[in-house]
């Protein structure tokens, strides 16, 4: 079972070459559809070989780690493999109506797929520099399709996304750098040894090494000082890709990049927790209160990705069980109701043609499905009990008060409480106000992107309540103790080779 | 460009892209190999069409050639490391036998890994310098 | 010292990418950044009397230069060729767009 | 007559000296063709530092990539061929930008100690590359060896991104990106 393992990242990058040679959208549609489907059943089998050999070690030319490169597949990885696929395929099978508005339909689907490759194979990698070439891979993708609708203000807003995450791999590729030069060698499992064997007490390179990595991830996962570069790529990226940006690619190319590096190989000290908890905050704080003043759909959802985020870091920046749980758990649901939001939003431009809130209103009527579902989202987002946003939320404000920290709970609720006057604002203008004249003839969004929507919707609402249980020892559970036990994470590795 | 120019170029364009090949041909037995030698055939293209002017080079390798070139050579070096995995289970394994160190063909797979990758980086890049000199700005008017 | 040395060469195309308003500044500006660090690979890679790492029929070569810096370093090269005939691309795209190569002006005018 | 045998060291420092000096007349220069130039020279340093560093495939490479690099870059300016004018510096970005690169500087001195020293690497894994590269993959040059067979997957990917590139570059390029819908 475990050779189907290179097929997370063969498999969409031969399907990339493959469309960008079709003529006919039919054809590419049906191809692309086809290759992400395949890969989120290959990434829910996934689960029980974990499931089953708890951590899977892929030794990719039949070298052994430290001499070749090596797949390192355990709890979290599965979870933010389940996590990604799931994104992508809804986000295809939305695009297929929905890039009808756009011309050359193959080259999307193309770079689409190039973008899948380079997050799969970051997931999946247990090599430093595997990790920056798979991190450049979806950065080139995703600043080509930011550009995608070659308007003025998206070329300007991908040319700056562009300076600013190569630049972060620049950070990351010095970090790799120093770090193959104090311990010659690059496989993470033999780092993580030779660092603990090395020097117990942290000295001046490996504060350094870890500066520099924190600089690069966080540009990648927009942490407040690093976040100026998302409000203006997210919103200027056709709809479905910037759900699968704001859902997916700073999650997986920003955290999870982090956890690995900081939890498995360079040891979270209690310093590192303090200041991911402080940034959590923060990016949390200062995400809403910019987002206040937006009146443009997607900006406004933009800059509160920012903030969910910062959820997420200040749930993990616990270090408590209960604080990574709740992080994890809140991660997953972001990706669900934010890339469900821009979807809708998607589907808002496709039919009315416009993102400005002042022009939209009474769609309720005319648009009843896309009404739904972002009734479904918003509430989600703003923590409201049945829904799954509410979960998540609630146990890193538990977590936060176990942690003896009141303030930060505080803090969180504070933030949420934000968030949730911004999404009544923008319920109230987009559906329920006085329908515009312009507007009267308006057709509900096509089947695909319905589709699309409910699916999406759904998850966000049993994501909650029945999901739960069952989701938690399959996936959260897993990953929660791979970051918990991070330290012992080399000995797993290179217990399973033998 | 001037007359001498086109003459110099038409003895040096068979030249480079020859140089280009053997960089290519030999890269796992001396310095050099697939990206350089792409990159060389790259240039001897774009040195042609610097004399003799973007519509000469349509006729010789347009844009239509080079997209299929290009992919052609990535799937080439995709389905190269899909061999080891179908054969033998591993994804990049060098299956194919290794030959004497010295001669030329020596080293399993690497030298058709140096071959695929001259394609796509041949190809690719002069798609680039294509789109770049033909971009007519204002075209979307 | 000499790491040092490829730090400021380093940190002059931070400043380039900072500082600069020229759209093409900022991409010399990042070119230099991806000198410094091909660079530093290159640099931390070396071996005193080492040799380069290429057997030879006619003598043995005993103590040779890491191959794996310049492994990376070759990636790398052609990483930073993609990003920066992106980003020549998008500029020239940006200027017939705008009419200029300023980024503060194409965010004046960008509304 | 005993020649002065310099040591790599000695050979290099004035090199990178040159090139941070290029560099910064590439950045400072108004007239834009002048500083491609510029950027062209530091290049070429660069690829004289690996000829030094005994790494010849990067040489290669590097010379070959500069060149390309500057044919886009002049294909950029050529057209606008205007000198950029200077305006009012704001004095605040630069003064911040300074300070930020003054105290990575500091602090990259100190965690540069830390590292091995300049010419002695720990090749914990790259010996065992040298000792059995040439039975296992056959490739007398080691790079090439390291590149497509210990490490190929790396170079799997990263021909994937120069197809990305192209691809982005084509996509960018094309004349209408959105087809405009008549509004009602």
């Amino acid at each position: 079972m475990t050779r189907l393992l290179p097929f997370f990242i063969a498999l969409p990058l031969g399907c990339a070459f493959l469309v960008n040679l079709f003529k006919n959208k039919k054809a590419a549609d049906v191809l692309a559809n086809l290759c992400t489907f395949i890969l989120l059943v290959l990434s829910l089998a996934t689960i029980s070989i974990v499931k089953a050999h708890g951590i899977v070690v892929y030794k990719v030319g039949n070298w052994i780690p430290p001499i070749g490169i090596s797949m390192v597949v355990d709890g979290l990885t599965v979870f933010l493999l389940v996590t990604v696929n799931l994104v992508s395929f809804l986000s295809s099978l939305y695009s297929i109506d929905y890039m009808e508005k756009y011309t050359a339909k193959p080259k999307f689907y193309s770079l689409f797929l190039l973008m899948l490759t380079g997050m799969n194979g970051l997931i999946v990698t247990g090599d430093l520099f595997n990790m920056f070439v798979f991190l450049e891979l979806a950065g080139v993708a995703s600043y080509a399709l930011v550009a995608f609708g070659t308007e003025a203000e998206e070329l300007e807003a991908s040319f700056k996304y562009m300076i600013l995450s190569s630049l972060s791999a620049s950070f990351v590729l010095l970090g790799v750098t120093m770090i193959y030069s104090y311990t010659s060698s690059l496989n993470m499992a033999d780092v993580a040894l030779t660092l603990a064997q090395k020097s117990s007490s942290p000295d001046v390179t490996i504060l350094f090494i870890a500066v520099l990595f924190l600089m690069g991830f966080g540009l990648k996962a927009a942490i407040v000082p690093f976040h100026p570069w998302l409000p203006d790529a997210h919103p200027s990226a056709p709809a479905p890709i910037s759900a699968m940006l704001s859902g997916v690619l700073i999650k997986a190319l920003g955290i999870y990049a982090m956890l690995r590096v900081f939890f498995c190989i360079l040891g979270a000290s209690p310093l590192f927790l303090e200041t991911l908890c402080i940034l959590g905050i923060l990016s949390m704080i200062v995400g809403v209160l910019l987002a206040i003043g937006q009146w443009d759909v997607k900006r406004l959802f933009a800059y509160h990705s920012i903030s969910q985020v910062g959820y997420v870091l200040l749930g993990i920046g616990l270090g408590t069980p209960l604080g990574i749980l709740g992080g994890l758990f809140h991660l997953f649901n972001h990706s669900m109701f934010k890339s469900l939001l821009f979807l809708n939003s998607g589907s808002l431009d496709y039919a009315a043609g416009t993102r400005n809130l002042k022009e939209m209103g009474g769609l309720k009527d005319a648009m009843p499905v896309t009404e739904k579902t972002s009734l479904v989202a918003s509430l989600s987002i703003s923590g409201i009990p049945p829904f799954n946003g509410f979960w998540s939320k609630l146990f890193i404000i538990v977590a936060c008060v176990q942690a003896r920290h009141p303030g930060y709970a505080l803090w969180a609720i504070i933030g949420s409480l934000l968030t949730l006057s911004s999404f009544m604002k923008v319920m109230r203008y987009a559906f329920y106000g006085m329908p515009k004249k312009a507007y009267a003839s308006l057709k509900e969004a096509p089947s695909s992107m319905q589709a699309a929507m409910i699916i999406l919707a759904i998850i966000c609402l049993l994501g909650g309540v029945l999901l739960f249980p069952l989701f938690r020892n399959a996936l959260l559970q897993p990953a929660v103790d791979v970051l918990l036990n991070g330290k012992n994470y080399a000995t797993i590795v290179f217990s399973q080779l033998k | 460009m001037t007359l001498i120019v086109k003459e110099v170029t038409r003895l040096t364009v068979g030249l480079i892209f020859l140089f280009g090949i053997y960089i290519m041909l030999h890269g796992h037995l001396t310095p050099g190999g697939g990206f350089a030698g792409g990159v060389i055939v790259a240039l001897s293209f774009i040195h042609m069409v610097l004399a003799y002017g973007g519509d000469f080079a349509t006729k010789k390798m347009n844009s239509r050639i080079a997209t299929i070139l290009e992919s052609l050579g990535g799937l080439m070096f995709l389905s190269l490391a899909l061999l080891g995995l179908i054969f033998a289970g591993v994804f990049f394994l060098n299956l194919l036998p290794k030959g004497m160190p010295f001669e030329l063909k020596s080293a399993g797979i690497i030298p058709l890994c140096n071959i695929a990758i001259c394609i796509k980086v041949g190809a690719g890049l002069f798609l680039v310098f294509t789109l770049l000199t033909m971009f007519k700005p204002g075209g979307d008017k | 010292m000499i790491y040092f040395l490829c730090f400021v060469l380093f940190c002059v195309g931070l400043y380039g990418i900072l500082v600069k308003r020229n759209l093409i500044k900022i991409i010399i500006g990042m070119s230099i950044l991806d000198y410094a660090s091909y660079l530093f690979l290159v640099l931390v890679g070396f071996r005193m009397e080492g040799r380069a790492p290429i057997y030879d029929k006619a003598q043995e070569v005993k103590n040779m230069v890491d191959p794996i810096p310049q492994a990376l370093v070759l990636t790398a090269i052609v990483i930073g060729l993609a990003v920066l005939a992106l980003m020549i691309s998008i500029a020239v795209r940006l200027y017939e767009k705008y009419g200029t190569y300023d980024i503060t002006e194409i965010r004046k005018l960008r509304g | 007559m005993e020649y002065i045998t310099l040591t790599e060291a000695d050979q290099l420092i004035p090199l990178l000296v040159f090139m941070i000096i290029g560099s910064i007349v590439a950045l400072e220069i108004d007239d834009m063709l002048s500083s491609v130039i510029a950027i062209g020279a530091v290049g070429v340093g660069v690829t004289i530092s690996f000829l030094i560093l005994k790494a010849p495939d990067l040489a290669i490479t590097q010379l070959v990539v500069e060149i390309l690099c500057l044919i886009l870059l002049v294909r950029a300016t050529i057209k606008r061929e205007m000198r950029f004018p200077r305006k009012h510096a704001d004095y605040l970005r630069i003064i911040s930008a300074l300070v930020l690169i003054f105290l990575f500087l500091v602090f990259s001195y100190s965690a540069l100690m830390g590292l091995p020293p300049f010419g002695m690497p720990i090749m914990k894994v790259a010996s065992e590359y040298i000792a059995r590269g040439i039975h296992e993959t056959g490739a007398t040059n080691m790079v090439a060896s390291v590149i497509l067979d210990y490490r190929g997957y790396d170079t799997l990917i990263e021909a994937s991104i120069l197809f990305t590139a192209v691809l982005g570059v084509s996509v960018v390029l094309r004349s209408v990106g959105r087809i405009r819908n008549e509004k009602s």
